[in-house]
This record gives C-alpha cells, structure tokens and sequence, in this order.
C-alpha cells in the first residue's frame, strides 16, 4: 500500500470515528438525561475521529523516518563481512548501489552476485515492512477508536481535545513559517561560508564597486564583490517605488472604502488587482519599452538628464506593481472600522477627508502598517522588473535618474549564468541572499519598534 | 417659553425609512432657540432616528432616506448649496452608545476645537479640554490620565468624555441622545446643570427615559410613538395633562 | 472628596462667536477636502488607467495571435508512401509488454515515412511552378503538421488510400508575413521568407487556400521548439493550474491558520515578536531562494520529482504564505474586540468565538490576501527555475507529478525566441491567457469578498 | 521515488533552443520513449544540478555554453558524478549588431576596446575614457552617440567577447605590450562606467529591446538571433569579415564559442534513451550540415569531429 | 434572604490591576443561591469590573489582572483546571454597551443555544429563539424582521436583543450591567419582570444606576465607591438604614 492510499484510509477511519462518536455520545446522553454532557455530539464524534486516526498517523511519520535506517542496519548485517567491515564512507556508496540494483535505477550490468543478492533482500525487507506498518497502523487506529468511544461519558471534555489538536494545528502552520526560514538560511549558509572562503568578509560588506568578472577570465583576479552599490540600488528602487506605491495606494484605498459609490468600488478594486497579477516580466518590458524613454524624454523637456533605464523607471513601475498591495489590504482595513468611530467625528463637524485622516486612518494603523510593509517587502525582493528597467549597472550612486542594479537581480544573475558553479562569481549569490536576509530582518525589527512605539499611544 | 422666541429648528412632516421600513411616519415640529426640549417615547419609536435628521447624521446610514424638511434657522438643511459640515458643527450629537475614539483622552476632547480651529494656542487647547471635561464632571476622575486611551474608560466614563468632546466645539445646538443612561445619580445631575447652563446660549435636543429628568430639564417635551409624534408642549403640560390618551398611558407607566 | 464641588468652571466662548471661527475655516477645510478627494479619485483613476494601459498594450498585442493561417489543403494519404504493415491487434494470449513492444514497431515503423510527401504533394497540385522549388514547398506547412498527420494515420489507419480536406497550420514566417508584422518592402536579404514564397503565399491568401482561423493548436497543443506554428499553451497551462491547485489548498489555509494562532493565541512576548519579524521577512525573500530552498529540501531530502508542479506549488506556496498571514492579520487586528466578548460571553470557546465570528468578518481581507498571493504565485517564474519548472516541456502533464512547465515559463521561454515577428504576438496571447486565468481564479474570490462584505 | 522515464536536462540557455529542437524531435520519431524536459537557468545552474550527485532526483544532461571546468569535474565526483561524458554539439557564433536604421558599422577590436575601455592611452599617458561618440575613436566610424549593450559579466558570451574581441584589440595596443601580463589583463577588462556600456542580463530579447529604446545602441547578439531578426537588426563587420556560417566554421570570423552538453554516464541504461538522445543529438539529421539544428541558427562540427563524438557517446568515454 | 441559602459565588479580596491601576481594592462578597443582588455606586467606582472578575471576562482585556479568589459553587473559577468556556455558560452576562453579532436577529438568539445543543431540531430552535424575544419584550417589534441584522435595531432595542441572547442558553447566573439603561420604563419593567421570573432558578446580578430599581428588583444590594466595596446588605436596610455615611450621601443624592 502505497503512503497515499494510506491516508486516504486514515481520512476514511476519521470519518468514521466521527460517526461511531456522535452516535455514541448521543446514546450516552439519553442514558444519563439528568448529567449534561460537557461538549457537544460532534466534538465528540471529531474526538473519537482524530483518536483513531492521529496516533496512527504518528507512528506512519515515525515509521518513515525511521524505518530507512532500520532496514539498512538490517541490510548491512547481512552482507559479507568484507564488505560490511568497510569505512563508513564506501559502505555508504554500496548501499546506494544496492538501493540502485534494487529500484532497477543505477549501474545494472555488472552487479556482483552478492550485490544482487542484497537488493532482493532489501525489496523484500521494504515489502515488509509496508505490511507490518499497515497491520500495525490498522491495530493502532482500532484501538483508539475503542478506547476513546469507551470514555465518551458526560463528563469527558471532547471539546477541549479537539481543541487542542486545532490549535495544534495552527501552531503547526505557525511553525511552517519558521521552519522555512531555517531551511532558507540553512540552504544558503553552506555555500555562503565557502564564497567568504574566496573573498574577504570586509572586501564584500564594505567594497564600494561591484564588478565580478567572469569566472575565468585572468586566472588569479577574482574581480570585486563590492555589495554597496547593490545594497544602495536596492534602497534606491525600493524608495521609489514606496513613493509612488504608498500615496498612490492609500489613496485608493481611501477613497474606495469612504468615498466611491458602492458599484465604482466592486468594479475598481478587482481590477486594480490585476496590477499584482501581471507577470513581472509584462512590467519589465513595458518599464523598457514605454516607461522608460517616456521619462526620458519628459526629462529632455524639462531639461533633465534621465537615462531610459534608470532606478527611477524601475521604482516607478514596481511601484505600480504593488498598489494593489497597499490599496487593497488597507481598504479591507479601513471597512473593518467601526461606523461608530466615524459617526463621532461627522458629528463634531468634521469633514470626510478629516474624519478620515484623524479618526479612520490611525485606527486602522496597525494593519495599514502591515500592508505597506508587504508591499516593501515585495519591492526588495522583485527582480524581473530590475533586470530590464533599472540597467543593470552595478553603479553606486544616489542619482535616481542613473542606471542601477539591486541585490535581487545579482543573486539571480549570478546564479543562472554562465559561471562555474564552484567560482566565488556563482557562490556570491548565496551570500548576497543571506546578507540580503539578515538586511530585511534588521529593517522589520526596527518597524516592529517604530510601529510598537506609536502604537502605545493608542489601543 | 412662548411663540416669541425664534424658532431655531423647524421639521416638517419628516419621513425617515431603512430600506423599505418607514421608521417616521411623517414628523413635524418646531424646536425654539435656546429651549430644552426633550424626547421621550417607546424603545424603537424613532427618538433616536429623528434626532440624527436634525444634524443629517443619517446619511452615513445606508439605505437610510430621509423627506420631508428640516430647517434650521430658517435654511432647509438639505438644500444642496448647505454645508452639512457646518451644519454639524453648529448642531452637535452626543451619541446613543458613547463612542470615544481610539485615542488619548486628551485627543479625544481636543478633536474638535482643532478641527475648527478654536484654540490659537497650546494653552487655550488645554483650557478647553479641561474646562470641557469639568463641565462634564469628569475632570476629576481623569486629570491624571489624560494620555491613557478614552476607550479604556468605564461605561459611564466614556458617556461623559463623549458629552464633554461635543461641548467642546461650542455648538449652537447640541443633540444629546439619552446622554445619562449610563449614569450614577450625581453624574445625571451634574449633566442636568450642565444643560440648565448651556441652555443660556445654546439650543438643547435631550432624548431619554427618565420621565423626572425630563420634567427637571426640559422646557417643553415631545413623545414619539411608532414613528408618530404624538404629542408636543410644555413639560409641565404634557406630564400634568397630557392630551391624548397614549401619551398619559405612557406618563403613568400603564401604556396604551 | 467631591465630584460636585468642581473648581470654578470657565465659559466658554457664546456659540456664535465659535461659529464664526468654524465658518472662517471651512473655506480652508473644504478646499481641503475636494484635494484630498479628488486626490483619491485621481489615484483611483490613475490606477485604473494603468490597469487599462497595460491591457491595451498586451491585448493590442496578443490579440491577433489567437488567429493563425492555416492552409486548407487534400490530403491524400498514399498507400505507395505509407507503406506499412497491418496495425498490430492484441493476440489472443499476448502479454500486455508483448503486445506494447510490437505495438511500438509498428509505430516505429510509421515514424520513419515521410509524411511530408503527403504535403509537398497535395501542394504542387494547387502550385504550378512547384516543382522547381522543392525547398521552398516543404516550408509552406509548418513541420510539426506532418506528426498531424502520422497521428491520424496511428488512430485510424484505414485512412491510407483516401483523401481528406484539412487545415494545416503554415509555417510561422507565413503567418508573419501575411499579418504584415514584417515590413513587406525590406529588400529580400532582411526578408525571412524567399521571394518565390512570398509570391505563393500571396497568391494562395488571394485565392482563399490559406486563410486566418482562430487558432486551437494554442491552447490544445504543448509547446514546440521545431515547429514553431504549433507551438501551444496547453501543458503550461495544466502546469500552472496545478501549482495554483496546491497553492490555493496549501497556502491559503496555512496562512489563515497561522495568522489565527498568532494574532488570537499566541502569547505576546519575545517569541512571537520574533515570529513576527520572521513572517514579515520572509516576505522579503527574493523568490529565487525558494526555488533554493525547493532544489535542496523538497527534490533533495524529500525525493519529490523534478520539475513537477506539486514541487512548483509547494515551493509557491511557501512564497505566498507571508502574503497571506500578514493580510490574515492585518484584518484580524481591525475587528472590534467587542464581538470576540459576546461570544466569550455567551460560553463560546475561543476557538468558537473565532471560527464563528471573527473569522466570517474578517474573509473579506483574508481573500484579498489570497488574490494577491495567488496572483503573485501565478505570475512567478523564478523560483521554478532551480526545482526544474523552467523547461522546455512538450507533453500536457496528466497529473501534479508530472513533468510541466508553468504559463509564465511559457511567456519567458516565448519573449525569448529570437524569432520576435511570430512571438511577440504569442507572448502577449500567452499573457493574456495568465491574466484571464488570475481573473477567472480571483472572480470566486471576489464574488465571496463581495458576499461577506458588510458595514455593520 | 526511483523510476523516472523522461530524461531531464538543464543549463544554459543558449543551448536550450537547440536541445529543445533535438528533444521535441526525439520524442516524435521514438515512439518508445517520452520527450526529454529541457530546463534552462544558465551553464552553471545546469552544472551544479548536473554534479548534484546520481539518481532519480538530479538531472541527466547538462547544458553548457562552455567546457566543464576542472574543479567542476571535481565537485561532481565529490558527489558521485563519476562518469560525465563531454558532447560538443555545435558553435554559437555571435555579432554586434545595430538597429536597420542606424548607421553602418565596420568594426575592429580596437574600436569595441575603445569604445568599452575605463582608460585609454592617449599621447603617451592613460586617461579616463574620453570618447562618447564612435567618429572620435575611428573618423571612419558614423558620427553616433556610444552605446554599446555587452552580455553581462554571468553570461558566456560575454566571456568570448572579451577574449575574441576586447582584449586583442586592447593587445594591438604598443602601451599595453609593454606591461607584463597580469596588468596588461586588468587594464584590457577594466571597463567604464559612465553609462556608455550597457550589461544585459536577460537574453537578446532584452538587447533587441534595448536597441529599440535607443537608436544609437549596439548590442552583441547570437548569429542564430541576427538572422531571425535581419528586418530588425544589421551586422557590424569585425575586421572587414561579415558574420556568417562560412566565415565562422572557417574561423575567419573570430568571435565564436562551442557548445556542449554533458551526460551523465550513471544513468544511461537507467534512464530509458539516454544514450540514444545523445547520438541523436549528434546525428546527421540533428546537427549535421543542413540539419534541423543547423536551420534552428546551430553552427555544425565538421562531420569527422562529429563522428568521433558519436563514437565517444557509444563507448561511454567518461572525462 | 438568610444565611441558610447556599452561597452560589464567593469572591475573596479581589483586586484587579489595569497596568498599573489598581481599579478594585480587594472586595469579599458572597452572593447567594437564587438572589437578585444589584451593584450600586458612582460611575466608574468598579461595578463593571468586578461583574466581568465573575465569569473572568476580564481575561480578555489585555494588561487587566485579577487577583484574591472568587468561587462559584464552592470551586476556585481561577484554578487551572477549571473549564473557563463552561464558567462562562454557568455565568451568562449582559454588557454595558450593547454589543450584538453583525448578524441577523434570528442568529443572534440562536447561536447560544446552537452553541451548547440546546435545540436538537429546528423547530425547537424557533420555540427557544421566540421565547427568549418574548421575555426581553423584542419579539413584538421583531417578529417581522428576525432575518435582518441585529445591528440595524435601536438603542434599546439592542439591549434588549442582548438580554434575550444571555438568557436563551439558560445559565445558572447573570450578570447584568446596567441592563435597562436604553429602556423606557415599559421596557424597564418587563425586564423587571423577567428578572424575577428568573429569580425563580437563576442567581442574577445586576449594575444599576437606577435606585428605584435596585429597590425594586434586588434581594440584596452593594455600594461600591472608588474600588472599594462600602456596604452590602438587604436592600431594605441598605436603602432605609445605611450603615455608612457613604452610603447613605450617595443614595440620597448628596455624596461625599
Ligand atoms: N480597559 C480598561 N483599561 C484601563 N482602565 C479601565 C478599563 N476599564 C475600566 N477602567 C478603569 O477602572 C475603573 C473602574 O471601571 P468600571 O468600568 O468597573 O466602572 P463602573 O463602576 O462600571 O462605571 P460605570 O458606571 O461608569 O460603568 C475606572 O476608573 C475605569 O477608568
Ligand atoms: N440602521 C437601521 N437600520 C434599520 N432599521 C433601523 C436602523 N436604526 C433604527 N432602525 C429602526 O427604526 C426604528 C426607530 O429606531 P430608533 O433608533 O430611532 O429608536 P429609538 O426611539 O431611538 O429607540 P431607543 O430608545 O431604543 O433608542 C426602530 O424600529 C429600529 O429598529
Ligand atoms: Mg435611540
Ligand atoms: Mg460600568
């Protein structure tokens, strides 16, 4: 039975404990009428449903985890002793040979006798064990089931069972978040230690030019890894984009909560979310192809030196990217406020836009916060738009009218290039998104401070 | 109070419906400058709903219309060319279920004379929040926590802070839904003098429940019932000799 | 003490001189006011005209892609070119693999003909000169026609030996030429097309043998690479549409459900500050790392296929969960406290008072959360590229765990074909077909955040 | 876990089309076997993935714009890849080329060094960059703005255009042979960054894109490119010699590279037609002259260095 | 009412802290099996808070701790073990500011009972939904718009809605926090009513500000002023007889 058609099986068995329970727990309230029970048929029914079906579901992740080690401790004692008496390095590459042999995968023709032997042992060690963990997954979700259906009586707390495993649950996807961040940071922390290897830990962090050759070029010259000009690039679009997408987001928010006729609203907001919807790519070539001499040419009129691919391109078309970020969470927000609060400050003799801007809006602060740092978060990690509008040109400069280049756009660069894989042009990538990382988190905190601070004042 | 005075508020045949529903069924009145006239009737009888005509707070309701007409001073308060922003800070509201904004008590108070512009100075601000928050009887409960949020005030607490932000603004009129409900007896009665006060100057709409308030406060009183008017007069009248018959009903606690 | 016994109370100004004062500044205040309001409805259309300047550019663009010339043409499927043996039947006794194999010959076998003949042939019926420009005539049908045709022939050999009327895609530089996206006065050198051609294809689009039809081989076919005509959206479409599947089933409960926990349950402390902070720095991790993280967890540990979209939706999940936990929470913040108190007082449970509650109010938001991150996730191509997602794949997957290649792939892969006169068309056809998918997605989301949205 | 019936393949992305062609090709005359998925994410993405290690899980061909390198060939026997069997498959010639309605360019490598150089020697001292307009380095040149839009410094191509291009054009310079080697090397790549040279990430779409944004520019595309876009684009000569097929496979067109692929020998016999993708690949129909892959813009091998590769695949013939 | 009667909650010197504030100074009070005890005292005295210490209310105001003990039934509602959902079922409450769910009329008297399965059909819900209206003296106004949103009801009408909502899941005490401060005395009085028809198998407490009624309804009544509990006694002797000074300023309206 494969892993899939187990947990279908475990869903049915937790069907039917719900069944068994509720029909139970109805039985036992008619027997004891004057005993109120503690939870209700159906908490009783999930009850008995997730007893039946968690602990197997345990010892099904136990076993899988488990188990590759168990049978391939069982798998080397069986081989000849030679072979099993070798370092733990080659005995590593004959298991995997035998996995190979044994799965059909890998070096056929010339399996030795001892070898194939080895891989009908090990299929038939697997076929095994799927059966034992069936059985044993059949006993066990049997055994819940009855045990649990056996304590159903009035004064079982069902509920608070079941509740706990809900939050569980919620914790459990809580915890998704965390454990993503320590994948990323582990994925990236191997290779990131090697390119410091390379390159020196100051020449990186404090190098003000940024110009890795590629990687063969001059044997000996590694080119520089300076990560300023990325760093103050990625500011510099993220800035602008922020500048257009925060006015411009808040304001159509605003007006669509407070202002818009009821239909102008149902009809704007959608579509203004099609602006987060489209490819970035889309964005890139439309910053490249109409943005960006469009600004340029404004700047010839107004007699401004405006490169078609600039910071300001990109930022201006990132941050028409993420308007919906902004204007829809934050319209979301703002309806979420009561009238009442509205209601006070109308009635004092305040206009709209004052009720709004006084009243409405530092309410619905908090959240307002979280959308815009949303949509920061996804203007510094955006890269299609960078890669075409902003020039890559890794300059360091504060001039948003200049051709810059942002550290999204490098990691993704240098990773997919032409580069040896091994060169500190390629592992600078993972160094780049760790610094990249530890950057955005420093910047979080201090919101989370800033935020916190002004907030107090409130609530 | 007689004829003489000016007529401050004058509602003709006043119909306010929620949708399909006719919450009012056609109200007229007229309420006379510097009077205090209060509203008595029924729960759900449309005290509260007529009230919000008088300061057009009912158009933040939707699906809520109102006809009819209002003036107020003469000028029909819907008339397009009306400035329903000074209209509300000339008719101020003190709210059914006290509504403190989520900021400081201070804030709070100070919302409005800034708004309108009604303190040059710090120090004037400060004057008015604390002479508001005396008048309403609460300065002493929170001269030392003026920076603590308004909401986090207790029921009869927020019913004042609320009282005290729309005296803030100076209104020529003030509506003033069941503003003491929340209320211990000696609060109620610092709120009683403080509309005996501001009756010299302004123009007082009180609704409530409490039939001896309204026989303390009120020049004249108005009893609504289903959406109707059913009666208007001096206090002394309508509590002492009611015309009509649901009106005394009600008075005597016997109800039609 | 005393309540009543109050300091002196100072006066306060006669109302109307406060009127004065509210009057002289509602002049100011109302200027204010149509500002900021016609600010907002300026951003609002500004908004709107961005959305429309896009549209217009894309679908100006892709548009006409969706039409494609065909040439209608009798196919007579000659006995003397295929010549083949009898289809294999299953024999009675025959084991499955047995019967596979000798199936397999046959098709072989088939695959060695060439079916271009059929063609070239029914083409020099209609073209007198055709003879002498063999090269030119096998380039009029685009080359991955004649699979078209050896397909029939697999289905229904019986075929062979009659003649069938059909309409064949022609080959991608006759489309562009007939469109007229290449500048039909360039001298012959810049032309992609011989001059002997043009004059063919000019005269067959006159007489009616090669006309504009609105093309099926987009959206039934895979891509293709060698036969540039054919080239579809099919397999990134399924592609895309079972990461979305995974996304939406994965991501969006995830994301409520971590958002719940951490804005109702969780303690306020140091912790769950730090989970915070997290949540809004994963929001801020460029995309490529997930695909990192994908490569190295999801393929590596887990031994989930390459270039699967189960691989591509979870790794897409993982992206777009911030999106949604922080929206989740955001709404979450914004309801009244005193909701979650009648319910607690009534003897709900906090889970109850949630669940009933407080979560109904807040799906408007928690939608709009899932609009954006389900849009952000449709339109991503850069972390499918390091879990295998950005390929060249030429088959429709039939399930999750196949190999596919995603919509916005296809557009990359498209934009970035080097022949720009068929592909600039297509690569905005393929843009439309995301956008309409992302609408068609969000259109549920949207019906429902309509139907919950309430000012109460 | 362990079966996989298509064959997977990754890199660069210049090989894609071409490998694409081959795939789609393979699983239309092999009824027996699946298409191959060709990935992209570059030479390096493609051989990272590639040395990953052996089995289900890592791909079974790399795509590469350029040779393996040696610590490569190490880090994949680190992890297993002992068996990589090298299948050069073509060159990718590559032009600079400029928009239809521009001005004619016959260029020389002194002048791309020029144009692109940090510091140029001028009356005997190097200064800083001064030229902005192609006439003042080369009166021959059009009078037009320089804007020159170079592969970046993670592309392949960039690799050749320094070596094929800048760095002997820098060399013919009498400064730059009296400096010793090293120096000389730094001077020739160092390059200006006043905004007159451009450094395209993405692919030629992006410098077509660029070329149409802004007149004066010139871009360096693959041939395969040019020729699908002439109404688009012209050639610059390099050294009086027009691009072409001729000129390149005879080497008087300088600017060239070769293309491999890489396959990994643990998996042929594993994964069901490896090896017969790889001939395939190799074949005459394939790559030879007046192949698939040579209308698809592929620069063929000589038919005898062609046949040694067929046998290299046939006998597994490992690096 | 003696001292025979079972005690039903028993708070033990409880105070409560909002921050820093301590807002209650340590009450010890027993309130009795089947009693009426109604809570008097100045706004913002402590009522509200030590009604919500009793079904731990408070636990949901951030930055509020309660400390000292209260027992319900002779059990520590405080102690770990104790189920704090089923408390609040035993211990049913009326707030001070009308909050019904933004949901219909029908669903906000539902959810209680669908809540603790006290209707297993349909039409039981019906008969629990009506008579709970009923008894809070809604239904009339009602009956025609049980599908409409709670929210949209008047001020009292709210209150009502509120009562109706705490007494359809029939808990064994409720609390009530000024629960008839929107009322008018009709509606005060079938309150009035309803609360001893309760009396009958509840344990009610009530927060009035309304002496009379105190006077009225309760068995029992405690004065709180300033966080401190002054006196609790028969109400008769309360209100005849105060023991403190206090007492007797406040109830006789001259305080302090
Ligand atoms: N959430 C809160 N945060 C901070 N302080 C509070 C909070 N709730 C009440 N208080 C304070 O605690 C004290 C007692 O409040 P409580 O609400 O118990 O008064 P009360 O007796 O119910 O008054 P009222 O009759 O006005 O409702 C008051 O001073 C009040 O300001
Ligand atoms: N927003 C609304 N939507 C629909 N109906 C409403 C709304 N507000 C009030 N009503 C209805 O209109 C009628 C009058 O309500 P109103 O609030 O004016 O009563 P009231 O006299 O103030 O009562 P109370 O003394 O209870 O506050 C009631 O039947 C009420 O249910
Ligand atoms: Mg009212
Ligand atoms: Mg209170």
């Amino acid at each position: 039975m494969s892993n899939l058609s187990l947990i279908v099986v475990l869903l049915m068995l937790l069907a039917m404990g719900y069944q068994f329970g509720t029909r139970r727990s109805r039985n036992v309230a008619t027997v004891n009428p004057n005993l109120r029970m503690h939870s209700r048929p159906h908490h009783y029914g999930m009850m008995v449903g997730l007893w039946a079906v968690l602990p197997a579901f345990m010892l099904l992740l136990l076993w899988l985890w488990l188990s590759p080690a168990v049978i391939n401790a069982m798998l080397v004692s069986a081989l000849p002793a030679d072979i099993a008496s070798q370092s733990a390095e080659q005995l590593r590459v004959v298991l995997q040979r035998i996995n190979n042999l044994a799965s059909n995968f890998g070096v056929v023709a010339d399996a030795e006798q001892w070898e194939l032997n080895a891989a009908e042992q090990l299929n038939q060690l697997k076929a095994n064990s799927a059966i034992v963990l069936t059985a044993l997954i059949a006993v066990i979700a049997a055994v819940g089931m009855l045990l649990s259906l056996q304590k159903i009586t009035p004064l079982l707390k069902a509920r608070h069972q079941v509740e706990k495993v809900v939050k569980a649950l919620l914790v459990l996807c809580s915890a998704v978040a965390i454990l993503t961040t320590i994948g990323i940071v582990l994925s990236m922390v191997g290779e990131t230690m090697k390119f410091f290897s390379y390159i020196s830990p100051t020449d990186f962090f404090f190098g003000t030019t940024w110009n890795p050759r590629f990687s063969t070029v001059g044997v000996g010259e590694q080119g520089s890894f300076g990560l300023v000009p990325l760093l103050s690039g990625t500011m510099l679009i993220s800035a602008i984009a922020m500048l257009v997408a925060i006015p411009l987001g808040l304001m159509v928010a605003v007006y669509l909560a407070e202002y818009a006729p009821y239909r102008l609203r149902n009809i704007a907001k959608p579509v203004i979310e099609v602006l987060a919807g489209i490819p970035t790519i889309v964005y890139g070539f439309f910053a490249l192809v109409t943005v960006g001499p469009f600004l340029r040419d404004l700047g010839n009129a107004v007699g401004l030196s405006i490169n078609a691919t600039s910071a300001l391109t990109a930022g201006v078309v990132m941050g028409i990217m993420i308007i919906p970020f902004i204007s829809s969470l934050s319209d979301d927000i703002i309806t979420q406020v009561p009238k009442s609060m509205r209601d006070g400050s109308l009635g004092l003799g305040a206009t709209k836009s004052e009720t709004v801007l006084k009243v409405v809006l530092p309410a619905a602060l908090p959240g307002i916060v979280g959308a815009v740092l949303l949509a920061a978060s996804r203007a510094i990690g955006e890269t299609m738009i960078v890669v075409l509008a902003a020039g890559n040109s890794p300059a360091l400069t504060a001039n948003p009218f200049e051709a810059v280049s942002t550290v999204t756009v490098t990691i993704v660069n240098q990773l997919t290039g032409d580069n040896d894989f091994s060169s500190p042009q390629s592992l600078v990538a993972f160094a780049l998104g760790l610094t990249l990382f530890v950057i955005t988190l420093l910047l979080n905190v201090m919101a989370l401070v800033i935020v916190r601070k002004y907030r107090e004042q409130y609530e | 109070m007689t004829n003489t005075v000016p007529v401050k508020i004058s509602a003709k045949d006043v119909k306010v419906f929620y949708g399909e529903n006719e919450a009012l069924h056609g109200i007229s009145m007229d309420v006379y400058q510097n009077e205090v006239i209060s509203f008595i009737g029924p729960s759900g009888c449309g005290k509260s709903t007529f009230l919000r005509c008088m300061n057009r707070m009912n158009d933040t309701i939707e699906h809520c219309r109102v006809t009819g007409s209002i003036t107020l001073d003469g000028r029909d308060i819907h008339e397009p060319a009306l400035d329903v922003v000074q209209l509300r800070a000339q008719v101020g509201m003190v709210f059914q279920k006290p509504n403190p904004f989520p900021k400081s008590i201070y804030e709070n108070i100070a919302y409005g004379p800034r708004l309108h512009g009604l303190a040059e100075r710090k120090a004037d601000l400060d004057d008015i929040v604390e002479s508001s928050l005396r008048r309403a009887g609460l300065w002493n409960e929170v001269k030392d926590r003026l920076d603590q949020p308004g909401t986090g005030l207790s029921g009869g607490q927020q019913q004042r802070l609320c009282i005290a932000r729309s005296i803030a603004v100076s209104p020529e009129v003030i509506l003033m839904d069941e503003p003491c409900s929340a209320l211990d007896p000696i609060a109620t009665s610092i709120i009683e003098e403080l509309i005996d006060e501001l009756k010299q100057n302004f123009t007082i709409v009180i609704v409530t429940h409490n039939m001896q308030q309204a026989a303390r406060v009120s020049d004249r009183t108005a009893f609504f019932h289903l959406g109707n008017l059913i009666e208007i007069g001096n206090t002394n009248d309508v509590f002492t000799n009611p015309q009509q018959k649901r009106t005394e009903d009600y008075i005597t606690g016997r109800y039609g | 003490m005393t309540i009543i016994a109050e300091n002196p109370i100072k006066a306060v100004a006669p109302p109307s001189q406060v009127q004065q004062k509210v009057i002289a500044s509602l002049q100011k205040r109302h200027r204010k006011e149509r500002l900021f309001r016609s600010l907002g409805l300026s951003a609002v259309l500004i908004s709107l005209a961005l959305v429309a300047v896009l549209f217009i550019n894309i679908f100006a663009k892709g548009l006409p892609a969706f039409w494609q010339s065909a040439i209608t043409l009798d196919i007579y499927f000659d006995p003397k070119i295929i010549k083949v043996e009898e289809k294999p039947v299953q024999q009675a006794g025959e084991s499955d693999n047995d019967f596979r194999q000798r199936d397999l010959a046959w098709q072989t076998q088939l695959g060695f003909i060439n079916f271009n003949r059929l063609i070239t042939d029914s083409l020099q019926q209609i073209l007198p000169d055709a003879s002498k420009h063999r090269r030119d005539l096998a380039r009029v049908v685009t080359s991955g026609e004649r699979f078209a045709l050896r397909d029939m022939v697999v289905a229904d050999p019986t075929i062979i030996g009659q003649t069938r009327t059909l309409h064949l895609l022609t080959d991608a530089n006759i489309d562009v030429w007939l469109k007229g996206n290449i500048d039909r006065s360039l001298p012959d050198e810049q032309q992609q097309l011989s001059p002997k051609m043009r004059e063919w294809v000019d005269k067959l689009a006159a007489d009616g043998v090669i006309t504009s039809r609105f093309s099926l081989a987009l959206f039934m076919n895979p891509d293709s690479r060698s036969s540039l005509a054919s080239a579809g959206l099919a397999g990134a479409f399924m592609g895309s549409f079972y990461m979305m599947l995974v996304v939406i089933l994965l991501a969006v409960p995830m994301g409520v459900a971590a958002a719940i926990y951490l804005e109702e349950f969780a303690p306020r402390n140091r912790i769950t500050d730090l989970v915070e902070v997290n949540i809004n720095n994963l929001a801020a991790v460029p995309s490529i790392v997930f695909g990192l993280l994908g490569a190295s967890v999801l393929i590596g540990w887990f031994n989930l296929p390459m270039s699967a979209p189960i691989v591509g939706g979870l790794v897409l999940s993982l992206m777009t969960l911030p999106t949604v936990i922080i929206a989740t929470r955001s709404t979450l913040k914004a309801i009244p406290p005193s909701i979650r108190q009648a319910a607690l007082g009534l003897g709900a449970s906090k889970m109850q008072a949630i669940f009933h509650h407080v979560l109904p109010l807040a799906i408007p938001g928690i939608l709009t959360g899932a609009i954006l991150g389900v849009a952000q996730a449709l339109g991503e191509t850069a972390p499918l590229l390091l879990i295998g997602m950005k390929s060249f794949v030429a088959s429709v997957p039939a399930s999750p765990f196949e190999q596919a290649t995603a919509l916005p792939v296809q557009i990359y892969l498209w934009q970035g074909n080097e022949l720009r006169n068929f592909f600039e068309a297509r690569t905005s056809a393929a843009i439309i077909v995301l956008l309409l998918m992302m609408l068609s997605l969000n259109g549920l989301a949207i019906w429902l955040r309509k139907k919950y949205e309430k000012r109460w | 876990q362990s079966s996989r019936d298509t064959i997977q393949i990754a890199g660069s992305s210049t090989v894609l089309p071409f490998s694409s062609v081959v795939a789609e090709e393979f699983g239309n005359n092999f009824a027996q076997f699946r298409t191959p998925v060709v990935g992209s994410g570059g030479s390096s993405g493609g051989l990272r993935q590639f040395c990953q290690g052996v089995g289900a899980n890592t791909i079974d061909i790399a795509n590469s714009s350029r040779k393996i390198r040696p610590n490569e060939v190490e880090a994949c026997k680190a992890n297993g890849v002992k068996e990589i069997i090298e299948v050069k498959i073509g060159y990718d010639g590559i032009v600079f080329a400029s928009r239809t309605d521009a001005a004619v360019f016959k260029l020389e490598p002194l002048h791309v060094f020029l144009a692109q150089a940090a510091q140029v020697p001028q009356n005997g001292a190097m200064v800083t960059n001064p030229y902005t307009r192609w006439n003042q380095i080369d009166k021959n040149l059009p009078d037009q703005e320089i804007l020159l839009a170079i592969p970046g410094s993670n592309h392949g191509t960039r690799e050749v255009y320094e070596e094929k291009a800048v760095i002997p054009g820098c060399k013919s310079l009498a400064e730059v042979k009296a400096m010793d080697k090293d120096a000389a090397h730094k001077f020739c790549t160092a390059m200006r960054t006043d905004g007159k040279v451009v450094e395209i990430a993405g692919d030629y779409t992006e410098t077509l894109a660029r070329l149409q944004a802004q007149k004066d520019a010139i871009g360096v595309f693959g041939l395969s490119f040019y020729e699908a876009n002439r109404d688009r684009i012209k050639v610059a000569t390099m050294s009086g010699v027009e691009p072409n097929q001729d000129t390149i496979i005879s080497g008087e067109y300088p600017v060239s590279r070769p293309l491999f692929i890489y396959v990994k020998g643990a998996h042929i016999g594993v994964i069901p037609g490896l090896q017969e993708y790889a001939q395939f690949h190799v074949s005459d129909t394939m790559s030879g002259f007046g192949s698939v892959l040579e209308s698809a813009g592929l620069i063929p091998l000589a038919d005898d260095e062609r046949a040694e590769i067929q046998q290299a695949i046939a006998s597994k013939k490992s690096l």
